[in-house]
């Protein structure tokens, strides 16, 4: 086993990963940027090296200083957490050519994995379904119209090595395709310095169903059943649960073996997602591998009773993956809830600044990876998540409730998050019964907005504490040196002040 | 005590008065009746309309941020010429300001240049996220007030339009 | 399923139980004494009802007052958690007289399995083991005599009304017996108002192992496998885990068989725990019936993803038990650590007070079940228990170390706890190896003892904290009105006023 | 800067200076050398002997609660006649102290009445649980501070004895 491991990350995974460290006897070792000289995954670090100023290009995704960091502190192996480089083929082959182990699939793997159209046509050759459309990329009009046709509309523009959304058109009708084309190239080009684009067959309201699968080192192959994904804004997930209310077992079935499949046919190791679209008639796509531990990888260790990051560990460290598909099972229900500095009601627009008051919640069935602490002010410079909340419970309802009461629990004062809206979300019919797909977000607008009921009460009470804290305070000292005492009806010149 | 508090940009008007051991808050002519008021702290308690109600607050100057059944509340004190968000802006028309705290990446305008409604005035990046800034309006740049690459806080002003016409 | 439920406890069971009530959608009523008016459990609560006074006889083991409160508030059923009334036959017989559900079982099974004499005669008919000795209540010394001559010395006495170690004498040689006879009555007399003694084989060195069981009013009965309780200080529990490492599958389904038997033999309903000793031989002998969900509780919930206290609940409404004895399994290992309000440098004395300064710890594995909140002053008049920390891993090693690093990060300032001492337990080599039973901690005294390591980093840190928080303040003004500067060298005054 | 902090009953001589940068600490005639202090809030940090402590603490008074490492440390400063805990009064043997806060239930003995060393003096009870201060010394009951049904606080004095005969 390492005796030092690098965390190249910040935040709650950061001190994930430390834990899962520190219960295998290794060293932690860590890396921030000047951004984050008092956060809080350095509290879970036995060593920590400065590795630039705030901007991630200049710290967490600077491969050479993180290298040097390595080498100073000795490390054995770099675990790069999610998100940043760890998918990063690039600083996987930093690491092998310095000898230390990436924790995490090889470089050659991850190139591999992070191109759509190379891993559309490795998926097909081994019989696992893809979405219809390009089997390569192609830059003539005339060929993504042959093949719109082919796949029938909708269809959508994607960007090869994309994410997030960003280059991907969708396509209604023959006469819109060309331009979208040419929108997508250029938003692939800004984003990712690739104008490549690809078409496929646009799925209408699908679900977001993920496997989690492991592969040892011996090419041992294991998956931890499903994640279902779907509640998303702006295309990024912000409530998982398993097991999903759409597969039953056959479908459970045929969609672990197919991500079985997948995995191995890339030759990957280590942890590993495979990513699938779900339609309404209970097909399943292929759609990608996301070649890390992911954001969503609590609510699989509570249904399974395994600890993923422990195994990511144990197998880069060579050890061979010592139980049997049929060990495991998924027991009860968990729901991760993602806990955002950000304003659902101003478009969910990120707010950075200080937590003047936090409690989080606890007790049965309740876990929280937490990156925050009270007093803490929050950077701008990287990703909102704050914190992810994550219940389990012995069904699907009970786990609804306990997370609604969670959420209740869970209290943080001074900036804006996406408490209130997580908790809406528990609240909504469509999500209740398991019936929704990858437009819920959408769809439920106005369910979702902030009831009026309370507001009252909320106006009411803020204007309690203004007034308490004036009464509290001592009577003001005019300039003249007079000193007046305060009654409530004295104060009524407030109003004039007021802006109409 | 009357105040005038600002939630989600709908104004509220509130007067408190005591009456014996009870406060009566008047918010938009409805009257509630607060008794068994508790403040400590980051928490406040009353009851009202028969119920009793357990709060979390903090206050940051005018900035009130509450927290009552799992909701959050943020609630500023109107009592300065404050800069809208986004939605307000567009009625107004004329302040161009950042919705967010964070960097200032594009400035593509400068003063004189003349923008139609639609048009990128300012991108403000914050944790991996890019807000674009646009004219509400047709008009004219009047001022502005940031340079590219300046850290800006929400609801700064960035950029000034002089109406010309409203489309 | 009951709309009202009132709960008879207060601290971190009050809430336990409060929040499987919010989980099923019912209201939940609490009640406290004025010593409690701003104590954490009632926050939980949705309407709550003032009691008595401090003293737990004044308010929480006030039958006509809790009554009193149940009937203001329409409760129709009442959890009693554990301790004060939850194991009180008058306390059930009231509810049974006025209607309403008592969660736990009938007034008469309470009766029998408190009765310590009643039910080792029932669990001796069913073919339980028990541990050699009296069937039944003797006042002569010569039935004692005769008695600790047929099962052997060592032999302890004991009252038949008792529990937590008062009453017992443990008697190694025959002319000791009588005044140890003489001196347990005096003690039973004092403690229970019963002076009835008798007299068992005394087992050396036992382990503590316990069974919790379900049976549903149709009288289906499923155990949910053992707790090992070995670790105890002044006769209470401080640490439990699962499985216990004593256990091998042939003895756990023995010993499981008999808590089913016990528990039927009883003609016991709700959530109950049988209680065996188990000697150095690997024979168990039956202990007694704990009749209320217990301290321990959230180590099986961990392991067999079992909600108790919603079974409780469940039962008393007439819900049948809906899974059978072979769905039940055991997965990964649960460790429990009792967070006491007490000094285990001065004889475990109970320390109430101020918390100044409160962190509790979260994360993969971690379970907090908590009853108190920083700037709350723990009142002098109850259990001195703070809260339970909970782990659960994959397995026993990791669980150890995960408990180890939760402890770490539970921080407690302002009041003395147990906390330190209990990370000392999870170091101890006897403990790392499951080698233990119930005089670990006498047999391990010396190990448990605060180590020298860090205490002059402690003393150098106290030394910077008064030097800082002078330095910090402002330069004293002398009565006179002088202000003087102050530099450490200035400060070697305080030298001179300490005592010699 | 000298100070004279008491653990466990153990006295420690501690005497601080600074030295450029660092903070040097002597404790029973060795040097810590100190470097990197913070101090924030409950929290307070430093290097010392190669290694970075974050240790969190909270301060009552004279009272300082440290923990360090998972384990806690109960120092207090002494400069002042403080009331020992059991252990020390049995060496000292004249002044007997409850060694935790709680209700006094019951103090058998009156001015004047002479006690033998084992004989118990006053029982005082908190958190269901009851401690026996018995007399450590043979000797006759001078002074009496408290009475039955008080609270009493940790180490505050309850009776006093006069020396007869030490066993």
């Amino acid at each position: 086993m390492f005796k030092r491991i690098l965390i190249a990350n910040r935040g709650e995974i950061a001190i994930r990963v430390a834990k899962a460290c520190k219960e295998l006897g290794i060293i932690t070792i860590g890396i921030f940027s000047t951004a984050d000289e008092n956060s809080k995954h350095l509290r879970y670090m036995d060593e920590s090296y400065k590795v630039g100023e705030p901007p991630p290009q200049a710290s967490y995704l600077n491969i050479n200083a993180i290298m040097a960091a390595a080498k100073q502190g000795g490390a054995e192996a770099i675990h790069p957490g999610y998100g940043f480089l760890a998918e990063n083929p690039r600083f996987a082959e930093a690491c092998e050519k310095t000898g230390i182990v990436f924790i995490g699939p090889s470089s050659k793997a991850l190139s591999l994995v992070g191109d759509k159209i190379a891993s559309r046509s490795t998926v097909k050759k081994v019989g696992v379904p893809i979405i219809p459309g390009m089997q390569i990329a192609e830059r003539e009009v005339t060929s993504f119209q042959k093949i719109a046709k082919q796949v029938g509309y909708p269809v959508i523009v994607k960007a090869s090595m994309g994410g997030g959304g960003k280059g991907m058109r969708i396509v209604r009708t023959p006469k819109d395709l060309e331009t979208s084309i040419e929108a997508g190239q250029r938003e692939a080009k800004n984003a990712f310095g690739d104008e490549t684009v690809y078409l496929e067959k646009y799925i209408e309201r699908p679900r977001h169903i993920e496997f989690q699968v492991l592969r040892d080192q011996d090419g041992k192959t294991v998956h931890l059943f499903e994640r279902e994904c779907s509640i998303q804004r702006r295309h990024q997930k912000i409530v998982e649960e398993t097991p999903s209310t759409a597969l039953d077992p056959e479908l459970r079935r045929r969609m672990g073996a197919a991500a079985k499949k997948v995995i191995e046919a890339s030759e990957y190791t280590n942890a590993g997602t495979v990513e699938f679209l779900l339609d309404e008639n209970h097909n399943f796509y292929f759609l990608e591998v996301n070649a890390r531990v992911q954001v969503e990888h609590p609510i699989t260790e509570m249904v399974t009773g395994v600890d993923l990051v422990r195994q990511q560990i144990m197998i880069a460290a060579g050890a061979k993956i010592d139980f049997e598909q049929s060990d495991i099972s998924q027991r009860g229900h968990a729901i991760e809830a993602r806990i955002y500095a950000e304003d659902p009601e101003n478009n969910f627009l990120p707010c950075p600044g200080k937590i003047v008051f936090l409690n989080e919640p606890a007790g049965p069935g309740v876990r929280v990876d937490s990156g925050i602490f009270q007093a803490w002010d929050v950077p701008p410079h990287y990703d909102p998540i704050l914190s992810k909340l994550i219940v389990w419970a012995e069904n699907r309802d009970m786990a609804i409730k306990r997370m609604s009461d969670a959420l209740n629990d869970y209290i943080i004062l001074g900036i804006k998050t996406n408490l209130g809206y997580l908790k809406r979300i528990m609240g909504t019919a469509k999500f209740i019964k398991g019936e929704y797909h990858t437009h819920f977000i959408d769809e439920n607008e106005s369910k979702l907005r902030l009831r009026d009921s309370n507001i009252n009460t909320a106006i009411a009470a803020a204007s309690l504490i203004v007034m308490e804290s004036k009464q509290g305070a001592k009577s003001p000292v005019e300039s003249d040196g007079t000193r007046q005492p305060t009654t409530p009806w004295q104060e009524i010149g407030d109003w004039e002040i007021c802006r109409r | 005590m009357r105040y005038r508090l600002v939630h989600l940009n709908a104004e509220y008007e509130v007067d408190i008065h005591k009456e014996q051991s009870e406060f009566v808050v008047r918010i938009r002519d409805k009257d509630y009746r607060i008794s068994e008021l508790v403040v400590q702290d980051n928490a406040i308690s009353f009851r009202t309309e028969g119920k009793r109600h357990s709060i979390y607050f903090a206050r940051d100057g005018e900035k009130i941020y509450v927290t009552l059944d799992g909701e959050y509340y943020f609630i500023e004190l109107s009592n300065r010429t404050r800069y809208g968000s986004q939605g307000e802006e567009q009625q107004k028309g004329n302040v161009i300001a950042s919705s967010m705290p964070g960097l200032l990446v594009k400035l593509p305008v400068k003063v004189g240049d003349k923008v139609k409604s639609g048009d990128t005035l300012a991108i403000v990046e914050a944790m991996k996220m890019q807000n674009e800034l646009r004219s509400p309006i047709d008009g004219e740049v009047k001022k502005i007030n940031c340079k590219e690459g300046e850290q800006v806080d929400a609801f700064q002003t960035i950029v000034e339009i002089e109406n010309a016409t409203i489309k």
